[in-house]
């Protein structure tokens, strides 16, 4: 009898999972986070008499919803192993396409149609040059952020467009039902079509598995590079609708708009528990580091606290809330 | 309870809206029963600015003072404080009609643009080349005195404006685009910077190439700030009004349209303490005062002052 | 063969050394002991533990428990450079070299000549590496990058390193698998000239002829344990054999017979410009079929350029009679033809992701709705196909990185086995899992080719390809060079055609 | 080999080309004494690539070289300001050791903590220029606050050329020396080139990268104090996004983002390459807001390049095509 055979005999069944989903909950990262998010709610209503004022929530909402919506393609396009540090030069660009054919006299769905496919033509764009060229997305995306940014200033110089119609202006001012935003609600939709693409298709395996190991992806059948573009059409197509909110919002273009918030898009996405060197995170985990961020940075601000100290926070957040479990990891390993 | 009244500024740590804060004070103690809310963001943009907005329409002030990034950006967002029942007026750097009840030029537009050009053309009898350094493309105010500027030039036949360039109001920026201004008009007579942190920049490029002599940097700046340019002889003489009065105008006139004893509506007056009071122009825009000009023989009064 | 006397004390000895690693003991207490100017032979199966030793001697792992002995007394190694100055060099089983630097610098990293101001001397370091290499009869020029080196030579690169530091013992493991006849016959010159310094030398290998060759000493591993050790004049081939597998070989492949029917899979004339040339051969239902040929002969490279890795310039297939464009994995899981890696960790396991997700991966297009993932399905798959295997693992959800290699494996030819296909293609598929999983993947292998699937097998180990094939194909630098069955299909064939040699025993 | 040595000549080749375009507009560009404006003006940024080249050849970034610079700077400006009587070298080795201070932070949370660099950096980034502000509340240092002989020290003439020009040659030379010449040199490409490999020969690969960013923070500081005295101005926000530059001009030069490769004249070349262009483009009367998009477009055309250039080809097995190759 063969050693094969009688380990055969002995087969066992082998279990699905070995914890409940609610314990597996209770020990995520989310939920770290999620609590991180409460800590300041309460501090902030203790900290300010304003904070907890539906309209002022409302308000305050505005800090993220824009930042949020790339956030989410850009929390698939790091888990896939990549990087689009041209996001907010896309808005620029996007904005100046709006900015262009509203003056050509077009009206609000196909402003809002240009702002949506220039968004689209920049993921194209650094899509190719990633997938095709086989150039690395951190350095590509160096280079169109100078180049979106720098056509937008071509287009406009020192000028603006301003003059928006009023329907417009309903994407980044208006309200559904009562404190309830646009952007708010889109932002809603966004995260819930997010996750369910991320956590329950074949596409969001797909890129968990190509950011974990992509040739092995390959192997798999995964058409690795097709997966990629996807993500920077996708990643584009954000901008362009966080442009088109935001072009709503400011009703002007200028091509200075939008200024550094890659950074605090990469942020938030980190923040969020998404792995910057691929392969792991979550959509709840990114909409939770989006509160977290608006809040931190509205209840800071109702303080009169300037800008560039709730950077300081935000900073610390990202570093502390990844290094803390390290440390406490290595405490107790000693 | 106190008057709460927010002053907002293009960006916190510039040594002129610094100085407007004091101004911003002094109106507070003279008045007595008024807070001032001395904010804005930490880089010059619009975005920034709305954020900083949003959370002080959040706590209910009773009046904002802006002076803005971007004209038309933050018209939005201060349509809304109006909404909510607050006060809102632009001073230095303007926003569009619609965003606010009245603006406070530092001085008539028009003024300004032919000041800094006068400053100018006073050294160069003969005429010569002269070069425009700028702050960001954006910038509201700058863009308006240039604009007058070029509307006066054939005052001071001779003198030709060869270039504008733009140092968005950093100080490497401004100086990298002074020194090639040097470089590409090598007859250049003046670089006219109507911006406290280019004419600074300048004034160190120009005397780094050695042509303190032969370029003479001028326009808007604060005299603490342009005293060693004056010192060197870098710059002959530059232009500014006050800012503290600027802070305490714009506090002045805020509070009284706050407590509803003015309005602001063409042709009306409103009273600002000290310093006179303002009337308003069709556009519901009215000037402080005239500007005052620096050079060697009154600096050293001034360069502890603002 | 040296009949040195064994010295009173030896160089270097291992003392109950363990080390543990999750889920495996690599050592379990093993003792070794290596005698000036003599050879020691360290003999084992793979994942017997061997290149883990070397890591502890070279202070690259440090051992959980037992103690490292020079001259008697204990000593420890913290990091390489520490063995290194204590004389303690190697020549390790992968190549740990640099491609962007010079091959002198590769040989030095760590330890170069220094000049003035403790500057590098490039010099004296160039001129030195250069007579190292030449020293070994490498022809390679010291001053070259790495990267524009072919692997024989990266080899001989790897044992320059070891020889440019001062060292009493030196340690090979596996030095030989990469490298031509004639390469080997001067390692082994070099071996003997470095015995004859009164150097100490652990020798690893899993060829016998070379075992008995060059060492004076033998140590046999099994599973990390220590089995025996003794002079080589005193034991016979097949009694080491025996130590080291721990029963006799013919029962490690239990071969059924099976019914071999129609052509299935027909590959003509399949070229490509710099990796292999008109590979042609017809492939039946049930059938066998091993590709043989020395490390770095192509066969990997023609079997991924098979599945659409990478692209063919020239070549056909016909699958059941029909002709397919392959241009992608993608497209050859579909038409039914599925390649199992030799590089678990690179391309065939997703290390991080769990082991229920790995398995339904290539699956998933069949098993989805509308694109929507079906966790119930996806777990009921994937139990399917391990619980067959019978994999040995704490849930499926958890990830595939922390199971035993062995367990790796299987959880890698589930994977390919769940796409439910008609030929699939195993490359290296026992390489580095223990003898139980090796006879599991093997029984499991003849299981399937009973059922009527077809299968291509690439190996590098003869037993293995004896075993297991019905008919072997033979490749040497790219091309075929034999087609082997019945009574050609022998290990003086095999080795004869891999290695380029005519019948009469001279190189071709 | 020949690989890289063409990879810098083709650099060189684009540097003189783009000198030649320029000239051919306006001649006064390539003068000797511009030249030595224009190479004094890109210093900085040939300091600042220097010492990203060696973080990123360790499979590393550092995003945070501007904040530390920013951050430098303005200590050495508010020393000089309470205390004007401090020697200029004193402020030189303060700034060499404030820097290196905060490189040490990243690296040492790089090494003991194995968080990402690039979040490290990112985080560290916002919080040098926070400290800033907390550090003056916003306000800044002023020329005539500073002394004369803090100012006239990056300015001072030596052979026609001035210090910060000379600082930047002295950098290169010293880089490249460690970078070849030592065994930490050597380690960077180790570490960064196969960290796997660089265990076996003794490496410790997360000591290795904390050097590596104690290098970029020492020269980010050195930067820092040079800047001030130059523009002789510091605030917050200076040299505000000037990081990405500094990554552009490394990856201009051939520094390979995925670790293990880079040289220095390659980061140097780099660096002068963006330096040429910016200071050329106001001069040839290119439209301000032309500006940004042609540095955009310049740096997606050398990546495109160097990435041809650098392409490895397939293993060759077969005998015949090792002769075709
Ligand atoms: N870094 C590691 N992490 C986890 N397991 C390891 C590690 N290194 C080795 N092992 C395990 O330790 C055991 C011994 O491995 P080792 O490499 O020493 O075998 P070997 O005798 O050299 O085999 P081969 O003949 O294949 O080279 C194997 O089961 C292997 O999977
Ligand atoms: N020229 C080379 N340069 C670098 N690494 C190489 C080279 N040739 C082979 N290797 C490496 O050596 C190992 C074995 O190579 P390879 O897969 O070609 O061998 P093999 O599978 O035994 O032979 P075959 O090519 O016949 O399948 C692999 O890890 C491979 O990456
Ligand atoms: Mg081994
Ligand atoms: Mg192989």
């Amino acid at each position: 009898m063969s050693l094969a055979e009688t380990q055969q005999t002995a087969a066992r069944h082998i279990p699905d999972r070995l914890t409940t989903p609610l314990a597996r909950t209770f020990k995520s990262w989310e939920s770290l986070l999620l609590l991180v998010a409460i800590g300041i709610f309460i501090l902030n209503s203790f900290a300010s008499p304003y904070f907890l004022n539906a309209w002022n929530l409302s308000d305050a909402t505005f800090n993220f919803t824009e930042k949020a919506m790339i956030a989410f393609a850009m929390a698939l396009l790091i888990i896939a192993g990549e990087i689009d540090l041209s996001v907010a030069s896309i808005i620029a660009l996007s904005s100046t396409a709006m900015g262009v054919v509203m003056q050509a006299g077009f009206g609000t769905p196909a402003i809002v149609a240009t702002g949506l496919v220039t968004g689209l033509l920049c993921g194209a764009f650094n899509g190719v040059l990633v997938t095709r060229l086989g150039l690395p997305s951190i350095v590509v995306t160096i280079g169109t952020m100078s180049l979106f940014r720098g056509i937008s200033y071509i287009v406009l110089g020192d000028g603006a467009f301003r003059g928006y119609p009023s329907e417009f202006a309903w994407f980044g001012q208006g309200y559904v039902v009562w404190v309830i935003t646009v952007e708010l609600t889109i932002f809603a939709i966004l995260a819930v079509i997010y996750a369910v693409v991320l956590h329950k298709t074949n596409f969001g395996r797909a890129v968990y598995a190509i950011g974990n190991n992509a040739t092995a992806a390959t192997f798999s059948g995964i058409r690795v590079e097709r997966v990629k573009f996807i993500l920077f059409l996708l990643t584009g197509l954000m901008a362009g609708l966080a442009s088109v909110c935001l072009t709503s919002r400011l009703g002007s273009t200028r091509p200075s708009i939008a200024s550094g918030m890659e950074l605090e898009v990469v942020t938030m996405v980190v923040l969020g528990g998404v792995s910057i060197l691929g392969g792991s995170g979550s959509i709840p985990g990114v909409v939770i580091a989006a509160f977290v961020m608006g809040l931190v940075t509205f209840g800071l601000g109702l303080l009169n606290v300037p800008g560039i100290v709730m950077s300081i926070v935000v900073g610390a957040l990202l570093i502390g809330v990844i290094a803390l479990p390290r440390i406490y990891q290595n405490l107790r390993r000693s | 309870e106190d008057m709460r009244i927010a002053l907002v500024v293009k960006a916190l740590g510039i040594g002129f809206f610094e100085a407007a804060a004091k101004g911003a004070e002094e109106a507070a103690s003279e008045l007595g029963d008024v807070e001032i809310i001395y904010t804005g963001p930490t880089d010059t943009t619009a975005e920034g600015q709305i954020e900083v907005i949003n959370s002080l329409i959040a706590q209910n002030v009773d009046a904002i003072a802006v002076s803005a990034n971007d004209t038309d950006a933050l018209v939005p967002t201060l349509k809304k404080a109006m909404q909510r029942g607050i006060t809102v007026i632009s001073w230095d750097s303007g926003v569009a009609e619609e965003g606010r009840q009245m603006h406070l030029n530092p001085s008539s537009n028009p003024l300004i643009g032919n000041m800094i050009i006068k400053l100018a053309a006073d050294e160069l009898p003969e005429g010569g080349q002269v070069a425009v350094l700028s702050a960001t493309t954006t910038s509201t105010n700058q863009n308006i005195w240039i604009d007058e500027m070029n509307k006066v030039m054939s005052n001071y036949p001779g003198v030709e404006v060869v270039a504008t360039v733009y140092g968005d109001d950093l100080a490497d920026k401004s100086y990298r685009e002074a020194t090639g201004l040097m470089q590409s008009y090598p007859d250049l007579d003046a670089i006219i910077a109507p911006t406290s942190v280019g004419i600074v920049a300048a004034a160190q490029a120009v005397v780094d190439a050695g042509k303190v002599g032969q370029v003479n940097v001028t326009g808007l700046g604060l005299p603490s700030e342009m005293a060693g340019a004056i010192e060197s002889g870098a710059s002959k003489s530059f232009a500014i009004w006050n800012p503290i009065d600027l802070g305490y105008s714009a506090t002045m006139i805020a509070y009284h349209l706050s407590k509803g004893d003015a309005v602001a509506e063409p042709g009306a007056s409103i009273p600002m303490g000290r310093m006179g009071e303002v009337t308003l122009d069709e556009t519901n825009s009215g000037a402080m005062a005239d500007p005052f000009v620096y050079d060697a023989s009154n600096i050293a009064d001034f360069k502890d002052i603002f | 063969m040296g009949h040195a006397q064994t010295p009173a004390a030896p160089v270097l000895a291992l003392d109950g050394i363990t080390k543990t690693f999750p889920g495996v003991k690599a050592l379990d207490g093993v003792t070794l002991e290596l005698y000036a100017g003599q050879v020691t032979a360290l003999i084992g199966e793979n994942g017997a533990g061997k290149s883990t030793v070397v890591k502890t001697l070279t202070g690259i792992y440090q051992p959980d428990g037992g103690r490292i002995l020079m001259d008697g007394e204990e000593v420890r190694f913290p990091t390489a450079q520490d063995a290194s100055a204590a004389g303690v060099t190697a020549i390790h089983q992968e190549t740990v070299l640099f491609d962007e630097l010079s091959v002198a610098e590769n040989i030095f990293l760590g330890h170069a000549p220094k000049g003035r101001f403790g500057l590098i001397d490039r010099k004296a370091m160039h001129k030195d590496a250069q007579a190292i290499l030449d020293g070994i009869g490498a022809e390679i020029d010291a001053g070259v990058r790495l990267k524009d080196l072919g692997i024989a030579s990266r080899h001989l690169v790897a044992i320059a390193r070891a020889l440019s530091v001062e060292a009493r013992v030196v340690i090979m493991d596996e030095p030989t698998a990469a490298l031509s006849r004639k390469e080997i016959e001067e390692l082994y010159e070099l071996v003997d000239a470095l015995k004859a310094q009164g150097k100490a030398i652990l020798f690893i290998s899993h060829k016998f002829d070379e075992i008995f060759r060059i060492a004076d000493r033998y140590t046999v591993f099994r599973d990390g344990q220590f089995i025996g050790a003794g002079e080589m004049a005193d034991i016979a081939e097949a009694e080491l054999v025996k130590m080291m597998v721990g029963r006799s070989v013919d029962q490690i492949f239990p071969k059924r017979a099976a019914e071999i029917g129609e052509d299935v899979l027909l590959v003509a004339g399949y070229s490509h410009p710099t990796e292999f040339e008109d590979i042609h051969f017809t492939l039946r239902r049930g059938e066998i079929l091993g590709f043989y040929g020395l490390v770095g002969a192509g066969r990997s490279e023609f079997m991924q350029s098979l599945i659409g890795v990478t692209r063919p310039s020239k070549g056909a297939i016909r699958l059941n009679g029909k002709v397919r464009v392959i241009r992608s994995p993608a497209d050859a899981i579909a038409a039914g033809i599925v390649y199992v890696p030799e590089d678990r960790g690179k391309q065939g396991a997703i290390l991080d992701m769990p082991i229920f997700q790995n398995v339904t991966l290539p699956s998933l297009p069949r098993l989805s709705k509308n694109g929507f993932t079906r966790m119930a399905e996806e777990f009921a798959l994937a139990r399917q196909y391990t619980e067959r295997l019978d994999l040995r693992a704490a849930s499926l959800d958890t990830t595939v990185g922390s199971l035993s290699g062995g367990n790796q494996q299987k959880v890698v030819i589930a994977k390919w086995l769940a796409t439910q296909p008609t030929v699939i293609i195993l490359d290296e598929p026992t390489k580095g899992i223990d003898i139980g999983s090796k006879a599991a993947v093997h029984d499991f292998m003849s299981e399937l080719a009973s059922e009527g699937l077809s299968v291509i097998m690439v190996s590098s180990e003869i037993p293995e390809i004896l075993g297991m094939s019905d008919r072997v194909i033979v490749m040497r630098e790219g091309r075929m060079v034999a087609e082997l069955e019945g009574e050609d299909l022998t290990p003086e064939t095999l080795v004869r055609h891999a290695a380029g040699i005519s019948s009469k025993g001279e190189a071709a | 080999m020949t690989l890289l040595k063409s990879r810098e000549a083709i650099l060189v080749g684009a540097i003189l080309l783009l000198l030649a375009l320029v000239a051919s507009r306006f001649p006064g560009f390539v003068t000797p004494s511009n030249l030595v404006a224009v190479f004094t003006d890109t210093a900085p940024l040939i300091i600042l690539a220097l010492g990203q080249m060696v973080v990123i050849l360790t499979r590393s970034i550092d995003l945070s070289v501007a904040a530390n610079l920013a951050l430098t700077g303005m200590v050495c400006a508010l020393i000089n300001v309470s205390f004007p009587g401090v020697p200029v070298p004193v402020l030189v080795a303060l700034a060499l050791g404030l820097g290196a201070l905060m490189g040490a932070i990243n690296g040492f949370l790089v090494w003991k903590l194995t968080i990402p660099p690039i979040v490290v950096t990112l985080g560290t980034m916002t919080i040098f220029r926070g400290v800033i502000f907390l550090l003056t509340n916003g306000s800044w240092v002023n020329s005539h606050q500073m002394s004369a002989a803090f100012k006239a020290f990056p300015r001072e003439n030596i052979l026609g050329l001035p210090v910060l020009g000379w600082i930047a040659v002295i950098v290169t030379l010293i880089l490249g020396l460690v970078m070849s010449r030592t065994t930490l040199g050597r380690a960077f490409f180790a570490v960064g080139g196969n960290p796997h490999a660089a265990v076996y020969t003794g490496i410790n690969v997360g000591r290795t990268q904390f050097l590596a960013f104690v290098i970029s923070g020492m020269l980010a500081g050195l930067t820092g104090y040079l800047w001030v005295a130059r523009y002789a101005v510091a605030y917050v926000d200076i040299a505000g996004g000037f990081e990405l530059d500094v990554v552009a001009a490394c990856v201009i030069g051939g520094v390979s983002i995925a670790g293990g490769i880079a040289t220095v004249g390659g980061a140097v070349l780099g660096a002068l390459f963006l330096g040429i262009i910016k200071n050329a483009l106001p001069v040839i009367d290119v439209s301000p807001f032309w500006q940004l998009a042609i540095s955009g477009a310049a740096i997606i055309i050398a990546v495109t390049f160097n990435s041809r250039a650098g392409r490895s080809k397939g293993r060759v097995i077969l005998k015949s095509a090792e002769h075709a190759q």
